[in-house]
Parts: C-alpha cells; sequence; structure tokens
C-alpha cells in the first residue's frame, strides 16, 4: 500500500484525474458510435506529429532556462526550411531531409542569440521569452510577404509575390515519415510506424545526450547552478548550449508536424504551438527543472489522447462543441499547476 | 466601532442595489408601436400627428402603424389632430414588457386598454449566425488578421 | 537610576538545539540608561540569547526555553517579534532592513505613519486614512535630534553613505515612543572609524535618557569604552559579569576563549619534514558578501596542514571561495611556483586545487541526484574520468558502473550510513553529506585541497570521522590542507600552523600551542606584539 | 553622476520612448493620413483606452510586474453588459448598470487571481498570462453553455439560434457611445468625449490620492522590497492581493468604456487583446516593470495608437501591401514589450553589478585592485 500512495503522490493528483478522463472517453467512445480503432490510429499519429515538439521542451527545462515560450524560433527556423526545399523543388525524402539540413543553420544562429539573450536577463525569462518569440513570428510574417519566392506551388496566385498563408506539401514530402513501414491493419487502423521511429530517433539521441558528458554538466546547472560553477562548467554556456538544442528540435519538430499534418502554415499560424508543448510536457509530470523522456512520452500522448478524444466522445455524448472549452481549462490548468509549484522559480 | 463599520457596510449594500435598480427602471428601453388602426372601441382616425417623450412627431393617416423606442418607464403621449386640437397623455410603462402597442384611437376615447403588451408573432430567425469562433493561445490563431477593427467614427 | 527592579532581567535562562546545550543557566540584568556590553565567540550564544528576547518563532519551533525573561519584575514570553516591539524592545540588525526607494522619514515611520481618517474608513478600515507627511516628518526630525547626528529626512536610503543607513535604522527603532530597550548587534561592522566614534557618541546620549542599550560586538576597544556593564559568554554559560572599570582588551580575550585544552593533540612523533612553498598568496581581495577579503598574504608549505581561524564575518571564508574563483577576487597567487588565475574555477581545479564549500546544501552537492553523481561530478568534468565510449568511441557517456565501483569505495572509507550508491543526497543526514562532499574532493586527487567549515552543524561523533579522514589524506596520500573553520579547538588540534584573520586582514599566524589569550587578542584585532615565528 | 553618463541613462531610460517616436513620426507623411485625422484619432482612442492602461498602475507599485492578468476583468465587465444588452438597458444607464453588475464578478476574480499570483512569487508575469487564458476557458464554458441554458437569458437578438449561448458579436445598439455622446464637445474640427474624460480624470485623482494613502504607501513599501516591508508588519500578501483586486474592478469598468465606444462585443475575443494593448502602451509611455506614473500612460497610449493608426496605410505606400502594415504593427506592440522587459532585467542586473563594485571600492582599499 505504501509504495501506492508514494506512485500517487509521484505522478500527481492532476495527471491521475487527467488519465482516468481519458480511460473513460475511450469506454464511453463505443457507446456514442466512435470508432475505437480510428481513434486509437488518430491519436498516435498527433502523438508522432507533436512528440518531437515536446521533446524540444527537454534541454531547457534541464538547464533550467525553465519552461521555452520561445519554441517559436525553432518553427521559424523549421518554415525557412521547408520552404527552402520547396523552392528548389526537392521531393520525397531529399525534401525532407534537405529541408531539415537547410533549417539547421538558422536554428543553430537563433538559438545561439535567444540563449545570449537569456543568459543577460534573469528572471522573468519566460515572460520575456514570449514576447520575443512572438515579435520575431511578426517580423517573418512581414519577411514572408518580401521575400524572393518564386515557386508556384507557394505564392500568391494573383499578385505573383509573398507567400500563401497554408501551402500543400502534396507532392513534395507528404506523409513522407508516416508511410514510411505503415502497417495497416484493417480499414481504419494505421500505424505511422516512419513517423514512431523518427520520434523515437530523436528521443534517443536526446536520452544519449543527456548521458554525454556535456549533456550531465547540462542537468547539473539545472538542478543547481553555483555548484555547477564551482565544478569548473560555464553555467551560461551550457544554457545557450540547451537553448540551441531545443531551437533546432523545434525547426525539426515543425517539418514533422507538417509532414504528417499536410499543410506549412505561414504567418501567425506558429503562436500558438510553444504553449501546447508546455502544457504536454507538465501534464507529463515534468517541474520547471526537471524532465525526463517519461514525461515526454506520457504527456504527449495525454494531451493528444485529450485532443482527439474529446471533440469525437464528446461532442456526439452531448451535441455541442463542449471539446474545445474542456481541452482550454485542463492545458492551461496544467500550466498554472506547475508555475505555482513550491519550486525555487528558474535560477 | 465594529456594529458601526457593519452598519456602514449594510447601507453600502442597500446603496449599491438601490443603484443598480434604478439605473435598470431609468434605463429600461422598450419599443412602443404606435396602433392607427380601427378597433372595437374606436376607428381609426385620418391624418394625426404623434409625439412621443418630446421625440420627433409621426404623421399617421388611419391603418398606418409606427415605432418608436423609449427608454425609461415614463411615456408623454401628444396627439395632435388635423384641426389643431392636441390632447398629451401621461402613461407608465411596465418594467418587463419589451415590445408594447399603444392604440391613437383607443387612446383618444381613454380606453382602459389603449396600451397592451405586444407578442410579436412570428419573429423572423436572426440571421444565420457563424460557428462561434472560440480562442484562446492553444487553437485558433490569437490574433485577429486586423488588430483593430474599425470603430464607425464619432459622428463629426 | 536604579528602580525597584531591575528593567530587563534573564533567569537560569536555557537552551538546547537537539542534543547540543545551546545556553546554560544564563542569568543577568540591566537597568534602565545602562549600556551592556556583550561579548562571547561564535556560538557562544548571544544570538540564541536575542532571539529568545524577541520571541523569534525559531526558538518556538525548536522546543522552547527554560528559565524566565522579566520586564521590571514580571514574566514576559513574546510570540513573536512584533510583540517585543510592542513592549519596547528595539532591534538593529547587522544588515540593514531599511527600503532603499523610500526617504529616511518614510523609513524611520515603516508602518507607524501618522494618518488623517478619512470617511473610507468606516467601511474598509484604517489603511485608507491619508498620511500626515508633516508629522511624520516632525517625527523623525524628533527621533534623529535624539541621537544628535544630522540626517536629512528627505534623501533616499539608497543614495545614503553606510554610515547614515546605520543611524536610521537606529532612528527608526527609537522613534517608538514606548521604546525603552535597544539591542544593536554588530551595528560598527560596516562603519568606518569617524562614523562608529559617532555611533558610540550617539549611544551615550540615548543611554543618557534613559534608553538600557545591549551593544553585541566583536571590537573589543570599541565596547570597553562605551559600555557600563560586560558579559561574556563561553559555550553557553556566562563566564564574566563586571563593570568595565580597570578591565584590558586582553582580560576581555582570555575571558572569551579561556579554557582549558580539551581536544587531545596527537603528540606528532617527528616533525613531518615540510616540503617547499607550495601555495603563496600576496596581496589577495575578495568581494564575497558579509566574508569581504581585504588584503591577504600568506604562504603554505607542501604536506602542511595550514588553519585560518577568527570570528564569524571577518573574510576567513572568502580566502577559499576567491582563491577557487567563486567570487570575484584579485591578488597574485602563485602555485607551485607557477601564478594561478583567478576568477575561473575550471583552471583552477584543472591545476589540482580541490574545494569542499562551507555552504554544503546550497554549492556542495546536487540534492536532488543521486550519491554516485555527486562524487564521480568534478572528477568527470574536470579529468574526463569516469565516461566509457560508446559507437567507435564517437560519443563519451557516463560509466555508471565505475561510478558505482568509486561511490563503494568511499561508502566504506569514509563509513557513509546509505541505503544504496544511487540514494538522493537530500535523504542523507547532514554528517553524512558532509562525508559525500569530502568524498567528491577526494574523488579528483587533489594537490591541495581547502576545506571550509568541515564539522559546521554535524554530530560530534560525524566530526572526528571527517577529521580522522582530513589527517589521513594529509599523512597517507600528502595532499597539503588548508582547513578554515571558526572551531579554534579543532584547528589547534589538527593544524600545523594557525593564521587568524580579522576585518579582511590577516591579524597574525600562531603555533598550535600559543597561549590560549593570544589568539583572543587577534581574533579581537589587536595586532599581535611581534610576527609569530614559523613553527 | 557625470553629464555624459547621465545622457546615456536618459536615453536607455527612454529608448522604448525616443524609437516609437521616430517610428511614428516617420509614418505620418507616407500614410497619407491628414492631421485632423489623426489628431481626431487620438482623442477618440485617448477616452477609450486610458482608462485600462491606468488599472495597470497599482499592481506595478506592489511590485507584481505588469498585471496580464487584468484579461480577467475584462471579461466581468462583457458579462455585466451581456446582462445589460438582454434586459435592453439603454443609454449610460445601460454602462452603470453593466459596471454594477460586473464589479462583484471582477472583484472575486482580482482575489483569485492574486491568490494564485501569491503563490507564483518571481514569476508573477508569465502566471497571469496562463491564468488570463485559464479563466478564458471557464468564460467561455459559462457564454457558451450556460447562458440561456441554466442562467436566465431571454432576448433573442443576443441568444444562438440554438436556444443557449452567446452570439459571436452583440450589438450594442442601445448603448453605443453613450457614454461618448453624454457631453460630447465641438471644438474646431475636434469631437471630444468630455464625460469619457472626466471620468478617466476622476480615476487619475483617485489614483494620486490613493499613493498617498496608508495602503499605497504600504503597496509601495511591498513593491520594494518585500522581505523588509513583511518583517516591518506589513501584511504583504494581503496588501498584494488588494492591488490586484482594485486593478481587476478597473479593467472591467475599462473594458464597458472600451466596447461603448467599439459599439460592438467580439465576445469570444475582444478580451484577448486587452491586456497586450495596455502593456504595450504602458511601456511606450516609458514605464518599467517597477516604475510607472500617469503621464507614462498618456504618452503610451498616444503613440503606440497613432502607430496603429498610421502604420497600415504607410505599410501600403511603403511596400505596397496594407498587410505588411498591419504585421509591423503587431510587430512594433510585441516588440516594445519584449525589448522594455529585456532593457529593464538587464539595466537591473548591472545595476545591482554596480552596487557590488561600489561596495568592493570601499572593501578592496587595502590593496590596489589588480596590481
Amino acid at each position: 500500500m505504501r509504495n501506492l500512495r508514494q506512485l500517487v503522490t509521484d505522478f500527481g493528483w492532476p495527471r491521475i484525474i487527467i488519465f482516468l478522463f481519458l480511460v473513460l472517453l475511450f469506454l464511453g467512445a463505443p457507446f456514442v458510435r466512435v470508432r475505437i480503432d480510428a481513434s486509437i490510429a488518430d491519436v498516435l499519429n498527433r502523438f508522432g506529429q507533436n512528440g518531437v515538439f515536446v521533446l524540444a521542451m527537454v534541454p531547457m527545462i534541464q538547464s533550467g532556462c525553465g519552461l521555452n515560450f520561445g519554441l517559436s524560433f525553432g518553427i521559424i527556423a523549421g518554415l525557412l526550411g521547408a520552404t527552402l526545399s520547396m523552392q528548389f523543388g526537392w521531393h520525397g525524402f531529399l525534401g525532407f531531409f534537405g529541408a531539415i539540413a537547410l533549417a539547421a543553420p538558422f536554428a543553430v544562429l537563433l538559438g545561439w542569440l535567444y540563449g545570449k539573450l537569456l543568459n543577460k536577463v534573469k528572471g522573468e525569462e519566460m515572460t520575456i521569452a514570449m514576447y520575443v518569440g512572438f515579435a520575431g513570428v511578426m517580423f517573418m510574417c512581414i519577411m514572408w510577404l518580401l521575400l524572393p519566392y518564386t515557386s508556384p506551388n507557394m505564392v500568391w496566385g494573383y499578385a505573383g509575390k509573398g507567400l500563401r498563408t497554408t501551402i500543400t506539401v502534396e507532392g513534395y514530402w507528404l506523409r513522407i515519415l508516416n508511410d514510411f513501414l505503415a502497417i495497416r491493419v484493417g480499414e481504419f487502423f494505421v500505424i505511422p510506424t516512419g513517423l514512431l521511429l523518427f520520434v523515437g530517433l530523436c528521443a534517443a539521441l536526446m536520452w544519449l545526450f543527456l548521458r554525454t558528458k556535456t549533456g550531465t554538466a547540462m542537468t547539473a546547472v539545472g538542478s543547481n547552478p553555483i555548484y555547477a560553477r564551482a565544478s569548473g562548467i560555464s553555467v551560461d554556456r551550457m544554457r545557450t548550449i540547451s537553448v540551441i538544442l531545443s531551437t533546432v528540435l523545434g525547426a525539426v519538430g515543425i517539418l514533422v508536424y507538417e509532414q504528417s499534418f499536410g499543410f506549412i502554415q505561414l504567418y501567425t499560424a506558429p503562436l500558438t504551438m510553444p504553449l501546447a508543448a508546455v502544457a504536454a510536457i507538465l501534464i507529463g509530470g515534468a517541474s520547471i527543472n526537471k524532465a525526463s523522456m517519461l514525461n515526454v512520452v506520457v504527456g504527449a500522448f495525454l494531451f493528444q489522447g485529450l485532443l482527439t478524444m474529446t471533440p469525437s466522445v464528446i461532442n456526439s455524448a452531448l451535441q455541442t462543441d463542449m471539446s474545445e472549452v474542456i481541452r482550454i481549462i485542463v492545458s492551461n490548468g496544467m500550466i498554472l499547476y506547475a508555475l505555482t509549484r513550491k519550486t525555487k522559480a528558474a535560477s | 466601532m465594529r456594529r458601526r463599520r457593519l452598519l456602514i457596510r449594510v447601507a453600502l449594500l442597500a446603496v449599491y442595489v438601490g443603484l443598480a435598480t434604478l439605473a435598470f427602471v431609468t434605463g429600461k428601453a422598450h419599443t412602443v408601436l404606435i396602433d392607427n388602426k380601427d378597433t372595437e372601441q374606436a376607428e381609426g382616425i385620418d391624418g394625426v400627428l404623434v409625439e412621443v417623450n418630446g421625440g420627433e412627431q409621426l404623421e399617421l393617416y388611419r391603418g398606418d402603424r409606427d415605432k418608436v423606442a423609449v427608454q425609461g418607464q415614463g411615456l408623454r403621449v401628444r396627439v395632435e389632430l388635423l384641426d389643431g386640437t392636441a390632447t398629451e397623455k401621461r402613461l407608465r410603462l411596465p418594467v418587463g414588457q419589451d415590445m408594447l402597442l399603444l392604440s391613437i384611437p383607443g387612446l383618444l376615447a381613454g380606453s382602459e386598454t389603449a396600451l397592451e403588451p405586444f407578442v410579436p408573432v412570428n419573429v423572423a430567425p436572426p440571421p444565420e449566425e457563424e460557428e462561434p469562433v472560440t480562442s484562446d493561445g492553444l487553437s485558433g490563431e490569437p490574433l485577429p488578421e486586423t488588430l483593430e477593427g474599425e470603430p464607425p467614427p464619432l459622428a463629426p | 537610576m536604579g528602580q525597584a527592579n531591575p528593567l530587563l532581567s534573564f533567569e537560569h535562562v536555557t537552551k538546547d538545539f537537539y542534543e547540543n546545550v545551546v545556553l546554560h543557566d544564563v542569568c543577568f540584568d540591566l537597568r534602565g540608561g545602562e549600556i551592556l556590553g556583550l561579548v562571547g565567540e561564535n556560538g557562544a550564544g548571544k544570538t540564541t540569547l536575542m532571539r529568545i528576547l524577541f520571541g523569534m518563532s525559531v526558538i518556538a519551533q525548536t522546543g522552547g526555553y527554560q528559565g524566565r525573561v522579566c520586564i521590571e519584575g514580571e514574566e514576559v514570553r513574546f510570540a513573536s517579534p512584533f510583540d517585543a516591539l510592542e513592549a519596547g524592545i528595539g532591534m538593529v540588525h547587522q544588515e540593514f532592513s531599511l527600503i532603499p526607494g523610500f526617504t529616511t522619514t518614510e523609513n524611520i515611520l515603516l508602518n507607524r505613519e501618522d494618518m488623517k481618517p478619512t470617511l473610507l474608513n468606516a467601511v474598509f478600515g484604517d489603511r485608507l486614512s491619508v498620511l500626515d507627511r508633516a508629522a511624520m516628518r516632525r517625527k523623525a526630525e524628533a527621533a534623529i535630534a535624539r541621537l544628535g547626528v544630522k540626517l536629512d529626512p528627505d534623501t533616499l536610503v539608497s543614495e545614503m553613505p553606510v554610515g547614515h543607513k546605520q543611524f536610521t535604522e537606529i532612528a527608526r527603532e527609537i522613534n517608538r515612543e514606548n521604546t525603552r530597550i535597544l539591542v544593536l548587534d554588530e551595528p560598527t561592522a560596516v562603519l568606518t572609524e569617524t562614523e562608529a566614534e559617532v555611533l558610540l557618541e550617539s549611544l551615550r546620549r540615548l543611554a543618557a535618557q534613559d534608553i538600557a542599550i545591549i551593544f553585541i560586538s566583536h571590537r573589543l576597544h570599541e565596547v570597553l569604552r562605551v559600555a557600563d556593564r560586560l558579559v561574556v559568554l563561553r559555550d553557553g554559560k556566562k563566564v564574566k559579569d563586571t563593570p568595565v572599570a580597570g578591565v584590558t582588551v586582553r582580560d576581555v580575550a582570555s575571558w572569551m576563549v579561556g579554557r582549558e585544552v580539551s581536544a587531545e593533540r596527537a603528540p606528532e612523533a617527528a616533525e613531518q619534514a615540510l616540503g617547499p612553498d607550495l601555495l603563496a598568496v600576496e596581496h589577495l581581495w575578495v568581494d564575497m558578501p558579509g566574508e569581504t577579503v581585504r588584503d591577504v598574504s600568506f604562504t603554505v608549505r607542501q604536506g602542511e596542514i595550514f588553519g585560518i581561524g577568527g570570528l564569524a564575518g571577518q573574510g576567513k571564508l572568502g580566502i577559499p571561495n576567491g582563491i577557487m574563483g567563486l567570487f570575484p577576487a584579485g591578488g597574485t597567487i602563485r602555485f607551485q611556483g607557477r601564478p594561478l588565475p583567478l576568477n575561473s574555477p575550471r583552471a583552477v581545479l584543472e591545476r589540482g586545487l580541490g574545494f569542499v564549500s562551507e555552504d554544503r546544501r546550497g554549492v556542495g552537492l546536487l540534492l536532488d541526484e543521486g550519491l554516485d553523481w555527486n562524487l564521480a561530478f568534478t572528477a568527470m568534468q574536470i579529468r574526463g574520468q569516469y565516461l566509457r565510449p560508446l559507437l567507435g568511441g564517437l560519443v563519451r557517456v557516463r560509466d555508471e558502473r565505475g561510478m558505482r565501483k568509486l561511490t563503494e569505495e568511499y561508502v566504506r572509507m569514509l563509513d557513509i550510513k546509505c541505503q544504496s550508491p544511487r540514494q538522493k543526497a537530500k535523504e542523507l543526514s547532514g554528517g553524512n553529506q558532509q562525508k559525500v562532499c569530502l568524498a567528491r574532493a577526494f574523488a579528483v586527487k587533489p594537490r591541495l585541497l581547502f576545506v571550509s567549515e568541515p564539522t559546521r552543524g554535524i554530530d560530534v561523533g560525524a566530526k572526528k570521522l571527517v577529521l580522522d579522514a582530513l589527517r589521513r589524506a594529509n599523512r597517507e596520500s600528502g595532499t597539503t590542507i588548508v582547513m578554515v573553520s571558526s572551531e579554534l579547538e579543532e584547528l589547534r588540534a589538527v593544524c600545523d600552523r594557525v593564521a587568524i584573520v580579522d576585518e579582511g586582514r590577516i591579524a597574525g599566524i600562531l603555533s598550535p600551542q600559543a597561549d590560549l589569550s593570544d589568539f583572543g587578542l587577534l581574533m579581537a584585532g589587536e595586532r599581535a606584539a611581534q610576527e609569530a615565528h614559523h613553527a | 553622476m557625470s553629464g555624459k553618463r547621465s545622457l546615456g541613462r536618459f536615453f536607455t531610460e527612454y529608448a522604448v520612448v525616443i524609437i516609437f517616436l521616430v517610428i511614428t513620426l516617420a509614418s505620418i507623411k507616407p500614410s497619407g493620413l491628414s492631421l485632423v485625422y489623426i489628431v481626431q484619432e487620438m482623442l477618440i482612442r485617448l477616452g477609450r483606452n486610458s482608462f485600462l492602461v491606468l488599472a495597470l498602475l497599482l499592481p506595478i507599485y506592489a511590485g507584481m510586474g505588469l498585471n496580464f492578468g487584468m484579461t480577467l476583468g475584462a471579461m466581468a465587465g462583457q458579462i455585466g453588459l451581456i446582462f445589460a444588452i438582454n434586459w435592453n438597458i439603454s443609454g449610460v444607464q445601460g454602462l452603470a448598470f453593466a459596471a454594477l453588475l460586473g464589479m462583484p464578478i471582477s472583484l472575486l476574480m482580482g482575489w483569485v487571481c492574486g491568490a494564485v499570483l501569491n503563490r507564483a512569487k518571481g514569476r508573477e508575469m508569465v502566471t497571469g498570462y496562463i491564468l488570463a487564458y485559464f479563466i478564458n476557458g471557464i468564460y467561455q464554458f459559462i457564454v457558451l453553455y450556460l447562458m440561456g441554458s441554466v442562467i436566465p437569458i431571454t432576448s433573442p437578438a443576443i441568444l444562438l439560434s440554438r436556444g443557449y449561448g452567446i452570439r459571436n458579436t452583440l450589438n450594442l445598439e442601445g448603448v453605443r457611445q453613450s457614454l461618448d455622446k453624454l457631453l460630447l464637445l465641438r471644438l474646431g474640427p475636434f469631437a471630444l468625449p468630455m464625460a469619457t474624460y472626466m471620468v478617466i480624470a476622476l480615476l487619475c485623482l483617485f489614483i494620486i490620492w490613493f499613493r498617498r494613502s496608508k495602503l499605497g504607501q504600504d503597496m509601495r513599501a511591498v513593491g520594494h522590497d518585500m522581505a523588509v516591508a513583511g518583517m516591518s508588519g506589513i501584511a504583504v500578501d494581503q496588501t498584494r492581493i488588494v492591488a490586484i483586486i482594485i486593478s481587476t474592478v478597473l479593467a472591467c469598468f475599462g473594458q464597458i468604456i472600451f466596447l461603448q465606444n467599439m459599439g460592438n462585443l467580439a465576445t469570444y475575443n475582444a478580451h484577448d487583446q486587452t491586456s497586450f494593448f495596455a502593456v504595450a502602451a504602458i511601456l511606450v509611455g516609458g514605464a518599467s516593470v517597477k516604475k510607472a506614473t500617469i503621464p507614462n500612460v498618456i504618452i503610451g497610449v498616444m503613440l503606440l495608437h497613432s502607430l496603429f493608426v498610421v502604420s497600415p496605410l504607410a505599410g501600403q505606400k511603403l511596400f505596397g501591401s496594407a498587410m505588411i502594415g498591419e504585421y509591423f504593427r503587431s510587430f512594433i506592440g510585441y516588440g516594445v514589450i519584449a525589448l522594455s522587459l529585456v532593457l529593464y532585467a538587464w539595466r537591473s542586473r548591472r545595476e545591482t553589478e554596480r552596487a557590488r563594485e561600489s561596495l568592493r571600492g570601499a572593501a578592496a582599499g587595502g590593496a590596489p585592485r589588480g596590481e
């Protein structure tokens, strides 16, 4: 009995409530004529789609920079990579991995600048990260209109200049990961193995990195920066590395999202994604200065499960679109729960 | 000291409720239909000028009906016939009633039921409104394309 | 000035924290208008006594106290510092409790401002009455006048010289009409000589207005000049209560530290052959809050255990923290003949210097990580040990097995009581945590090891084990040790030479067998008559 | 301080204001708008937004930074308006009724917000931001599902066709510009909504008076140094909660003034932008996270909104697309908040370092430094 209570306190009450709520939804699905297998396939797909985003949260939490509200920088780098790869007309695997290669330098540069800024500014980092991120996205909105893209697939029809708000990835690298080795069972159930493998690979690389010498130093900076400094670690360099890593993962994350979602969303679309990733990692059980791979998997699964199940089950059960409201309350509630824990504020 | 402060707080609460009801009563708007049709007691008057609460005069022929928005519960109606004779009547409007019908002939004939509630029978269905756009940080984009909806400029 | 019964009296006050006794049967009293000097080493019980007087919550949380505290004869037990303030007892702390953005007047009147009631009071209570600035200003000027110093009531505290801040705080305490007792804790620590003189002068003027003053300071010559009576505390017992007349600083020093040498000093078989100078420090200054080092020069010989003692706040802790680069520092350091860069922890660690910090939980440990982590971390980061190649040497990953072996080795050697090498550091007792910090430093096999307050706050058994481990490391693996501690006894038992630091400078270096009152004198800031010869 | 340094301090202090002034002036000409039109827009927007921006002052005094949680007050105001429209109360009485109804709701919301912020000391701003979204979820639940079904809303004009839940946009016909038109003063080509200005002036007087009250003094003490204030017996947490409550109630009234000027209520979106605009405005006016005055509010509202008026058209002329102008002003809006937060955090860090140095100077008296 003792370790059950221990398990509950470790897992935390809010997560248990959400988990039970999700199980309830799955149980209730058949009664409201919602196909279980289609729902599970949908959850798996969305889990893969957003997995890398949630993973991107880990480095900065581990190094004590707190929740990365400025993930939009990574997304901007990813969008640049995607649009350039399409401009060059690369298709298939070359298109997708080309986009990642093109996005990487932007991500590293933006991550480095963003890291330098965060090091100069101790205290209220999260608010500053959020607004610098918003300003960056808005700046890119202007750039999307001015940058000399020419590929007809992307540019506005009548003006011939400036990018469309949503660009289809059809014919380039649509579902390139999802369909790779996809296992189809029956008419509704498909497992996007390629996608899950890719996300698994990223998670494994991150798990490995956290085991390396630099990774260990970064974790130490997160749990006690003064201890790290006394052991000869340059705290600022570690924090910058963690920000660069988080931004690069953000870039990869948006590309994985787009190849599964089917569209590149430009202009103000990236504004909402950081909050979703933050809510997911916190639902997974991460605190403000500690996050593990388990938190990523559990968080992404619970959060995306919530997103997919509530609209279908609740709507058909109550004939209303209540799911939107429930999702807002649950995800923001989780972030609020984490922010008001008694941990010492990010250094 | 405790009692005095309690007393004052209760008084303040009373003032708060009083103000709210005052605003409600004086502010409540009604739409009054000015009707010049024949009724059992009296038939419509041909050509009459009606002025409600000092607003601009409405010209009604027999069988006409016009609408006036009135604020507050008091109704001061001034009816002027073609031959110049004018009569003025003061009426009270029931608070809860949004729509009322005032029959001018009934009014002139001094009948009790000149003013009675009007229940809109077939209210045209409100225009089909679009799906409610709920937005927050997590789904719909938070920043509308135009940051500032253009308000109608103040009448210069 | 004698009243019927004394203004304030302590009767048989006794207090213990867990098992060690901090105050033992302390009795003394205080009359109105009398200045009482309270002196004693660190840990002698001065601060605890004041906490009892002020009814601080820490006392109640740790089991309350025996004995009685009486004001004008009847016993008082204050539940919180505010009750003490209401009863007319003011306290001036060493670190200022002033609001930088407020003016002198606003600080003096903080939370006791004069107010003009407004009609909103009846509804929302008296916090909505308007401040009566004119009355506030008059009261502030009156309080300043009582002090006899010139302070401009309108300057912001943030733009004030340090001395004026001290006077503002005192003015705030005496502004309360019924203030009858004023306690000052190390008030002159941050003042220059002239400012201190003005402060003492104003204290005499306050005493003349029948206010009783308890003056706590380690600057013995100041205490002797201003106090009427002197109480000396040692190890929680009142050892002396005498009028000041005819007492010299040397007497006070010997009372403060004079105790028979209790810790046995293992007679060294043969004076160890001490090698050449390993570490030479010239004109070191370190900016560590509360432990400022102004100008320190000393040398340490190869294989020696060099002790650094002195009272709290004099800068002894600043020396290791400065050299290790944890706080901004300047001056020239030579290690093994070659200059050592300052302000860069990595370079110092790579040259083979280790450091066991005095702040175990804050600096010394990763509380949320396992013991193996804590032990192997520095060795891994500096020496690259405990890493195993993976994927053909492409990347090097933590060698969990190697780290566990290292941990088990040190758990046996230092007898660290823990369930497993992976147990979280925060779950260990104070003594075991200290052993973990020691093991972490030993794991790097340093040539020179700084140890700061190694035995602070741990039980007696663990103290002996820690000191033996240090001696063994010195004798067996020849590690030169610089031990900084406020426990004079331990320094004299373990070290070959003991330097005493006072006000950021080395007052003198003595041999462990030197006379206790010499140590007391150095601690009190009296320069040793002659430079101590090297032992 | 030497002349050069104080000049340097002036620039970093008002960097934001200067940048904004330059950009606005530069874009007036290309926007092609007549000066009369711009000034008239300023007069309208001063009346519309100043009250909301003034609501930010008290939390800044109490050291809680920029109160992103003021959106809670805006929601309360909107709920008040919904009831006023439902019972068809028109004119200024409609506004008064909405305000009176909104006050208790915003009081409760302010108390909740204050209690939550007290649990997240050191990161109040981001917690306020997230709390606003969280309460937004509850607001939508109430307005979209409870109103009409559980809460008696009868007027068909505002209910969704399905019988419950409020429509997306409500036409505030009955109360539109009723406060502005109450005492409309014509001065040459300009129309001045004097009644609104008077309400704002009243609030300014209250703030000035409040600063001199005991509660105001306690708030400033808590703002400067929470620990010392606590030690001197001030109820720190309670003072902070009062600051947030007052700010939330003012935001409720401010939102009602804002909406009566706009003429229509976007039920589910109007409050999203409230805190963004108010925070951007006060920062543009030269305020910081720890220091803000009434002039900052007035200057900020005029500067920010003048740019918001001219930039779309300037964008049209300069870049050939109004969209660029729109995005540009959002970029400037977010940019100014980010810039002033960064400048403030960077300057306070440097100040603590400089304070350390001044101490060190005295401490290192003995040895000449680094010889």
